[in-house]
C-alpha cells in the first residue's frame, strides 16, 4: 500500500527534466499498450483556472482512463519577484510583502521574517511581545487549519458546508487580527525586536472568548466529518507519502508528521518562548490524506492548550526592543536564517546583510512549494478525483509557492 | 456500522439549519449595504493627509520631507516639494507638498508611511468603498482628496488622535516657551544693549507670527 | 392509440423517420453520428411497436436498445482510435455487396410473406392482446425452459466479461506502481503483441494501426 | 371534499366539453400536457430557490435574498440571465449534436411524468406497463449525456460523460431491482393500480409498502439509487466541479445549460414521484381520517418532503470516487436489492400465517434478514483494509 520512493536518489523526481520530456512525448504520439484493453493516454491540463487548484496552479496530468500515470506540476503564474524586490527594499519595507506570501497566515510569515532579521541584527524581543507572537501564531495555525480542512472537503465535493463552518470560525480570529493590527489578512504586525502596536483594550478577553468557543466548533466539525464514511473512503489510503520519501524530499509541517515523523520546529528549535508551553506533536502512521486531516485537527487542539496558557500568562511590559529603529535600519554585515513552524511547515527566511539598508540576499524557504514537490509521487496510480484532494491535503497557497 | 457517520453528519447539518434561524452565533452574515460592521479602531485602509484648522491646503501637517515616499514599499506616493515655505503648527516656516499623489491601485495599505512619518501628517483611513467605473483617473488620489481634517482623524482613531494631539500640543507649548524664552532672552539682551548702547533695537521677528492651530 | 392508428400519417411519419435514420446510420461518415442515427432507428422501431399497440415490446425496445445497446455501440465507437473513418466511397466488390444485400433482404422478407400467421389473423384483430401479465405468465409457464436457458447463457456471458475485465495486469489495479513501472509508464510495453484478447471487439478495433 | 379532490379532473372535463367535438382529442391532450409542464416547471423554479435557501441555512448563510421579497424572485432572475447569456459553442464542437443534447435530456424527462399518478384519477396516461415505460424513457437520458460529453470536444466533458453513463447504467440495476419487489407484491406494472394496492387502512394506519421490511429497505435503496441516477450528491460525479470542472456541462452556456439543469431536476422529480408512488402510497393520505382530503395535496406534500431530504443530504456529504461508486453499486446495492426481493417474496407468502403475533414474527424475520445482509455487506464494503486509527504523539 505504500508508494515506492523514487526519492532516495532523486527526491525531486516529480520535477525533473525527465518528467517534462515524457509528458511531451505522450502528447505527441500516444501509443496504446497492446496488452491493454486498448485506449490512449489522455493528457489533461488541470488548471490554471481549474476550480480546485487553489489559485493559479496547473497540473499537466496524463491519464489512463481516470488513472494518473504522469503528473507535472506547473507553477509560477503568480510569480511576483518577491525575493528580488526584497533585496531592493529596506528591511522594513519587506515586512508587508511577507504578508502576501502565504496570505492566510500573515502573522507567522511576519514572525519568521522578524526572527531572521532579529538574528541578523542581534535584537532582543521583550517578554510581552514574545507572548503576543505566540498567541497570534497559534491563532494563525487555527485559522489556517480550519480553512484548509474546509477547502479539502470542498475539493471532496461537500458543497462548501464544512468550508462555510470553517469560515464562520475563521472570521472570529480575523476580527481579532483586525482589531489588533488593523487588517484582517495583511496584518504587517511584527517589527524587528517586537510588535508594532500594543494590544487594544479588551483584546485579551476577546481572544480568550474565541479560544474558549473554539473546541465546541472543533467537536461539531469532527462530528460532521471524522466519522463520515465517504470521507473515510475517499481519504484513507489515498496519496500515501512514505516516511523516507517525506524526509528525503524535505517535507515539513503536518505533511511530515502525518507521514509518521515527529518533527516540529517549535520543539526542535525552541524559538520564541515555546519551551514554556506544554504541547504534544500528533503524528500519523500512514501518511495518507486522512492522516493529514487528522493531524491537523489534533494540532488545533494542542494549539488551543498553548493559547489558553499564553493568554493567561502574558505579562505587562514593553513590546519593542529599544535598540530597534524603524528608519535607517542597517544591520551589521553577516547572515542569518530564521525559521519557524508555520501552519504549513518550516517557514524560513535566509538573509545576508552587507551592512547596507537593503539585504544583500533574501531567500524564503516556502513550505508550500517544497511540500508540493512530492505531488507526483503521491498522485501516481490514483484517480483524477484523488489528485484534487491530494493537492488539497498538501495545503498550498500559491502566493507562497510562486512568490 | 455503515451509515452511522453519515447520520451523525446529517444531524450536525440539521442542527446548523435550525440554529441559523434563532442562534446569532451561527448566522453571522452581515447584510452588507444595509448594515455594516462598525470599523475597529485599528482598522486601516489607504492613507490620508491630516490637516489642522479650516483650510485643507494651508493646514496640512505634511512638510514634504519625502520620507514616506522613500519608505513606501510599493512606491505609490509621489511628492513634489513646494518652492516657498509656510509656517507649521509650531510656527516654524516649513515646506509643504506642492503635489502629493497616492496611487491607491498600487498602495497596499501597509501603514509603513504612517509609522515613518515624523510629523504625524499621514494617517490610515478606513474608507473601503472606493470602487469606481473609471480605471485610471479616480484611482490616483490627489492632495485635495487626500486632505482630511483632524476631526475626522479623531473620529476614526480616537485613541491615537488624542495621544498625537497631546504630543503636538506639548511640542507647540514647548516651541512657544522656547520662542518666548528666546524672545525674553532677546529682549533681555536688547534691554542690556539698550542700557548699554542703542535704545532703538529692532523688534524680534518669527515668534510674533501666530501659529496655525 | 386508436387515434393514431386511424391516421395513416402517423405510421408514414414513423416509417419515414426509421428508414431515413437507418439509411443515415449506414451512410454517414462520422461513426458517432452513425451510432446516434441508429438510436433514432431504434426509437422509430419502438414507435412502430407502440403504434401496433404492443406496449411491452415497444418499451422493452426502448429500454434495451436505446438505453443499453446504443450506449454500448457508442462506447465501442469511442474506444476505437478514430471516429472519422476515411473509406473509399465505392467498394471494389460492389456486386458482391449487392448480392449479399438482396440475399439478406430476401431471406427476411420471404418468411414474412409466407408466414401462416398473416393468413390466419384477420387484419382488424392484428393488434395483439399482449398484456404484460400475459407475457409474464407465458414466460414463466410455457416458455420457462427457453427463458432459463437464456438466463444461463447471459450469466455465462457476464461472468466471461468479468473474467476478461479482471484479467488485466495486476499492476494497473494496484494504486502503487512499482518503481520501474513509474519510470516508463505509458511507453510501449515490450510484451509481445497481446493477441489473447482479440475476441473482444473493442480490443481489436483499438489495435488498428 | 370530493369536488376539491377531483377539481382538476372536473375542470379539464368542463373545458374539453366546451371545445368542438372534432378538436376534443387535441384539447384533451393539451389539457393533460399543459398543466403537467406548468406544474413541474414551477416545481423546478421553486426547488432551485428552496434548495439554495436551505443550503444557505445549512451553511449558516441567508441564501439568495435580494431579488424580490425574501429573494423569492431569484429563479426568475436566474432564468432571465440564462436566456440573455451568450450561447457559446466551441469551435471544434459537433454543433448539431451539441445542440440536440439538451433536448435529448429534457424531452424524456418530461415524458416520464406522463405515467405518474399525481392524485386520484390524475394520471396522464394509465399505461398497462407504466413502470416499464418510466424506466425505458429514463434510460434514454444516458444518451443525452453521451451526446453532450462527446460533442463538446472537451476532455473534461468526455470524462464527465463517461462517468455519467457508467454511473447511470450501474445504478439502473439496483433502481429497477428495488422496484421489482413492489411489482411482485402488487402484481401489476400499472402505477395507478400500485397506488390502489396501498390505499387501504388498517387500524387507521395506511398500508404503504414502506411499512413493510422489504418496503422500507426497498425505499431507501430506491432513494440511493435514484439519487445516483439523477446525479444528486453524493453521486454527482459526472459534474463534479472540483474534479472535472462541470463534466459534460463544461462547454454549455446560456439557455442550453439551463435546459440541462432543468433536465436534471426533472429527473430528480421523476425519481421522487416514482418513489412516492411505489413505496409511500402515492396520493393516499397518511392517516385514515384524512383520507377525504385532496389526494393531489398528499402527493405534493410527500414530494416536497423527499426533495427536502435530497437537499439535506446534498448539504452534508462529500462526493464518492468513481471506483467507490461502482463498488457501492455492484457490491452493496445490487446484492442488497436481491436480498430485498427474497424478503419481499417471504413477506408475500407468509401473509397466510395465522397464529397470534404472526405480524411480529414476519417483521422480525424480514427485518433481521435485511439487517443482517446490510451489516455484512456494509462491513465488507466499509472496512476495506483500514482499521480505525489511533493517533500517537511524538515527544
Amino acid at each position: 500500500m505504500s508508494l515506492t520512493s523514487t526519492g532516495a536518489a532523486n527526491p525531486f523526481g516529480a520535477l525533473s527534466a525527465n518528467g517534462t520530456e515524457s509528458v511531451q512525448r505522450f502528447s505527441r504520439s500516444p501509443k496504446p499498450d497492446p496488452g491493454d484493453l486498448g485506449g490512449e493516454l489522455l493528457e489533461v491540463s488541470m488548471g490554471p483556472h481549474h476550480p480546485s487548484t487553489h489559485g493559479v496552479f496547473r497540473m499537466d496530468v496524463v491519464l489512463d482512463g481516470e488513472t494518473v500515470v504522469k503528473l507535472k506540476p506547473v507553477f509560477g503564474y503568480l510569480h511576483r519577484n518577491h525575493e528580488k524586490i526584497a533585496e531592493n527594499t529596506s528591511y522594513l519595507g519587506s515586512m508587508p510583502y511577507t504578508d502576501r506570501l502565504d496570505y492566510l497566515c500573515s502573522m507567522t510569515n511576519n514572525w519568521a521574517y522578524a526572527l531572521s532579521v532579529e538574528k541578523l541584527a542581534g535584537l532582543q524581543v521583550p517578554e510581552r511581545a514574545q507572548y503576543i507572537r505566540v498567541i497570534t501564531a497559534e491563532l494563525t495555525r487555527l485559522l489556517n487549519h480550519t480553512c484548509l480542512i474546509g477547502f479539502l472537503l470542498q475539493d471532496m465535493g461537500a458543497l462548501g458546508t464544512p468550508m462555510m463552518y470553517a469560515f464562520r470560525e475563521r472570521e472570529k480570529i480575523l476580527d481579532l487580527f483586525e482589531s489588533l493590527s488593523g487588517a484582517r489578512m495583511m496584518c504587517n504586525y511584527m517589527r524587528f525586536g517586537g510588535c508594532r502596536c500594543e494590544l487594544p483594550k479588551h483584546w485579551l478577553e476577546q481572544a480568550r472568548q474565541v479560544v474558549e468557543d473554539f473546541p465546541h466548533f472543533l467537536d461539531e466539525f469532527e462530528a460532521l466529518l471524522t466519522g463520515n464514511e465517504i470521507l473515510l473512503a475517499r481519504s484513507q489510503g489515498v496519496g500515501v507519502l512514505p516516511k523516507d520519501l517525506a524526509i528525503n524530499a524535505s517535507i515539513t509541517g503536518p505533511m511530515l508528521r502525518a507521514a509518521g515523523v515527529g518533527y516540529d520546529i517549535r520543539k526542535v528549535d525552541n524559538y520564541g518562548i515555546y519551551e514554556r508551553f506544554e504541547f504534544r506533536v500528533p503524528i500519523g502512521a500512514h501518511g495518507d490524506v486522512f492522516d493529514r486531516y487528522m493531524v491537523r485537527v489534533l494540532e488545533m487542539r494542542e494549539s488551543l492548550g498553548i493559547l489558553r496558557k499564553a493568554l493567561t500568562d502574558i505579562p505587562e511590559g514593553p513590546i519593542m526592543d529599544p535598540k530597534s529603529k524603524l528608519r535607517g535600519f542597517k544591520p551589521k554585515a553577516g547572515e542569518a536564517y530564521g525559521r519557524i513552524e508555520g501552519p504549513k511547515g518550516e517557514l524560513g527566511f535566509y538573509l545576508i546583510s552587507d551592512g547596507s539598508a537593503n539585504p544583500f540576499r533574501y531567500r524564503v524557504r516556502p513550505p508550500s512549494l517544497i511540500n508540493l514537490t512530492v505531488l507526483e509521487d503521491m498522485c501516481l496510480g490514483h484517480n483524477v478525483a484523488d489528485v484534487v484532494i491530494i493537492l488539497g491535503s498538501v495545503d498550498i497557497v500559491l502566493g507562497e509557492v510562486d512568490r | 456500522m455503515l451509515g452511522t457517520g453519515l447520520i451523525q453528519g446529517l444531524m450536525e447539518t440539521a442542527k446548523n439549519f435550525v440554529g441559523s434561524y434563532h442562534d446569532e452565533a451561527r448566522l453571522v452574515t452581515v447584510q452588507y449595504p444595509e448594515e455594516k460592521i462598525p470599523a475597529k479602531e485599528n482598522s486601516r485602509n489607504f492613507p490620508f493627509l491630516v490637516y489642522d484648522g479650516e483650510d485643507p491646503q494651508a493646514g496640512l501637517r505634511c512638510v514634504a520631507c519625502q520620507i514616506c515616499e522613500k519608505e513606501c514599499p510599493p512606491k505609490c506616493i509621489y511628492i513634489v516639494k513646494s518652492k516657498d515655505k509656510k509656517p507649521d503648527y509650531t510656527g516654524k516656516a516649513q515646506l509643504y507638498p506642492a503635489t502629493f499623489d497616492i496611487d491607491v491601485s498600487v498602495c497596499m495599505s501597509c501603514q509603513i508611511c504612517v509609522e515613518v512619518c515624523p510629523f504625524d501628517a499621514i494617517k490610515m483611513d478606513q474608507v473601503f468603498e472606493l470602487s469606481t467605473s473609471d480605471r485610471f483617473a479616480t484611482l490616483l488620489l490627489k492632495k485635495t482628496t487626500l486632505a482630511k481634517p483632524n476631526a475626522y482623524f479623531h473620529q476614526i482613531h480616537p485613541t491615537d488622535a488624542a495621544e498625537i494631539d497631546g504630543r503636538l500640543a506639548e511640542e507647540k507649548r514647548k516651541a512657544e516657551e522656547k520662542a518666548k524664552a528666546a524672545a525674553a532672552a532677546k529682549a533681555a539682551a536688547a534691554a542690556a544693549a539698550t542700557t548699554g548702547t542703542d535704545p532703538k533695537a529692532p523688534p524680534v521677528g518669527g515668534a510674533a507670527k501666530s501659529p496655525t492651530n | 392509440m386508436r387515434m393514431l392508428s386511424d391516421i395513416p400519417i402517423a405510421f408514414l411519419m414513423i416509417a419515414a423517420v426509421t428508414l431515413v435514420s437507418a439509411v443515415c446510420a449506414m451512410s454517414l461518415r462520422n461513426l458517432v453520428h452513425c451510432g446516434l442515427c441508429l438510436v433514432l432507428t431504434f426509437v422509430g422501431l419502438a414507435a412502430t411497436y407502440l403504434h401496433l399497440s404492443a406496449e411491452f415490446v415497444g418499451f422493452a425496445q426502448v429500454l434495451v436498445y436505446v438505453g443499453a445497446v446504443a450506449i454500448l455501440i457508442v462506447f465501442t465507437i469511442l474506444l476505437t482510435r478514430n471516429a472519422e473513418v476515411t473509406l473509399s466511397p465505392v467498394s471494389q466488390s460492389s456486386l458482391v455487396g449487392l448480392g449479399i444485400a438482396i440475399a439478406v433482404c430476401g431471406s427476411l422478407v420471404l418468411p414474412l410473406v409466407t408466414s401462416p400467421s398473416l393468413r390466419r389473423l384477420p387484419a382488424q384483430s392484428l393488434a395483439p392482446d399482449a398484456q404484460v401479465q400475459r407475457i409474464g405468465e407465458k414466460l414463466m409457464a410455457q416458455y420457462v425452459i427457453p427463458l432459463e436457458a437464456l438466463a444461463l447463457v447471459l450469466t455465462a456471458a457476464m461472468i466471461g466479461a468479468v473474467v476478461i475485465a479482471m484479467r488485466d495486469d495486476p499492476e494497473r489495479n494496484d494504486p502503487s506502481p512499482s518503481p520501474q513501472n513509474q519510470k516508463d509508464t505509458g511507453s510501449v510495453s515490450n510484451s509481445p503483441a497481446g493477441t489473447a484478447l482479440n475476441s473482444s471487439s473493442s480490443t481489436s478495433s483499438s489495435q488498428r494501426p | 371534499m370530493e369536488t376539491l379532490d377531483q377539481i382538476f379532473v372536473l375542470a379539464k372535463h368542463w373545458l374539453v366539453a366546451r371545445v368542438p367535438e372534432p378538436l376534443a382529442w387535441l384539447a384533451t391532450i393539451l389539457l393533460s400536457i399543459g398543466p403537467l409542464i406548468t406544474v413541474f416547471a414551477s416545481c423546478f423554479a421553486i426547488t432551485t430557490i428552496v434548495e439554495r435557501k436551505a443550503l444557505g441555512r445549512i451553511q449558516n448563510r441567508f441564501g439568495p435574498n435580494r431579488v424580490g421579497p425574501f429573494g423569492l424572485l431569484q429563479p426568475l432572475a436566474d432564468g432571465l440571465k440564462m436566456l440573455i447569456k451568450e450561447d457559446l459553442v466551441p469551435a471544434q464542437a459537433d454543433k448539431v449534436v451539441h445542440l440536440l443534447a439538451p433536448f435529448a435530456l429534457v424531452v424524456p424527462a418530461w415524458l416520464t411524468f406522463s405515467v405518474l399518478p399525481f392524485g386520484r384519477n390524475m394520471t396522464v396516461i394509465d399505461l398497462d406497463a407504466g413502470l416499464l415505460f418510466f424506466f425505458a424513457v429514463g434510460a434514454s437520458s444516458e444518451l443525452a449525456v453521451f451526446m453532450a460529453g462527446w460533442s463538446s470536444r472537451n476532455k473534461y466533458a468526455l470524462m464527465g460523460a463517461m462517468r455519467g453513463i457508467a454511473q447511470m447504467i450501474s445504478y439502473e440495476v439496483p433502481l429497477v431491482l428495488s422496484t421489482v419487489a413492489v411489482v411482485m407484491s402488487v402484481g401489476s406494472l400499472s402505477l395507478p393500480s400500485i397506488v390502489e394496492a396501498q390505499s387501504a387502512y388498517v387500524f387507521g394506519m395506511p398500508t404503504w409498502h414502506v411499512f413493510t421490511p422489504w418496503g422500507l429497505s426497498g425505499f431507501i435503496l430506491f432513494l440511493i439509487a435514484g439519487a445516483a441516477e439523477a446525479n444528486r450528491a453524493p453521486f454527482d460525479l459526472p459534474e463534479a466541479e472540483s474534479e472535472i470542472i462541470a463534466g459534460y456541462l463544461t462547454e454549455y452556456s446560456g439557455f442550453k445549460y439551463a435546459l440541462f439543469f432543468m433536465g436534471e431536476y426533472l429527473g430528480l422529480f421523476a425519481i421522487t414521484g416514482m418513489g412516492i408512488t411505489l413505496f409511500l402510497g402515492g396520493w393516499t393520505a397518511p392517516v385514515s381520517f384524512l383520507a377525504t382530503t385532496p389526494s393531489w395535496f398528499w402527493f405534493f406534500a410527500k414530494f416536497g418532503a423527499i426533495i427536502a431530504l435530497f437537499i439535506w443530504v446534498r448539504g452534508t456529504v462529500p462526493r464518492l470516487r468513481m471506483d467507490q461508486l461502482m463498488k457501492f453499486a455492484w457490491k452493496f446495492l445490487v446484492p442488497l436489492t436481491l436480498v430485498n426481493l427474497v424478503v419481499a417474496a417471504f413477506w408475500h407468502f407468509s401473509g397466510t400465517w395465522q397464529f397470534p403475533g404472526a405480524i411480529f414474527a414476519r417483521w422480525l424475520l424480514g427485518a433481521g434478514f435485511i439487517g443482517g445482509a446490510y451489516v455484512t455487506l456494509g462491513r465488507a464494503l466499509h472496512t476495506n483494509q483500514f482499521p480505525p486509527r489511533v493517533y500517537a504523539y511524538a515527544e
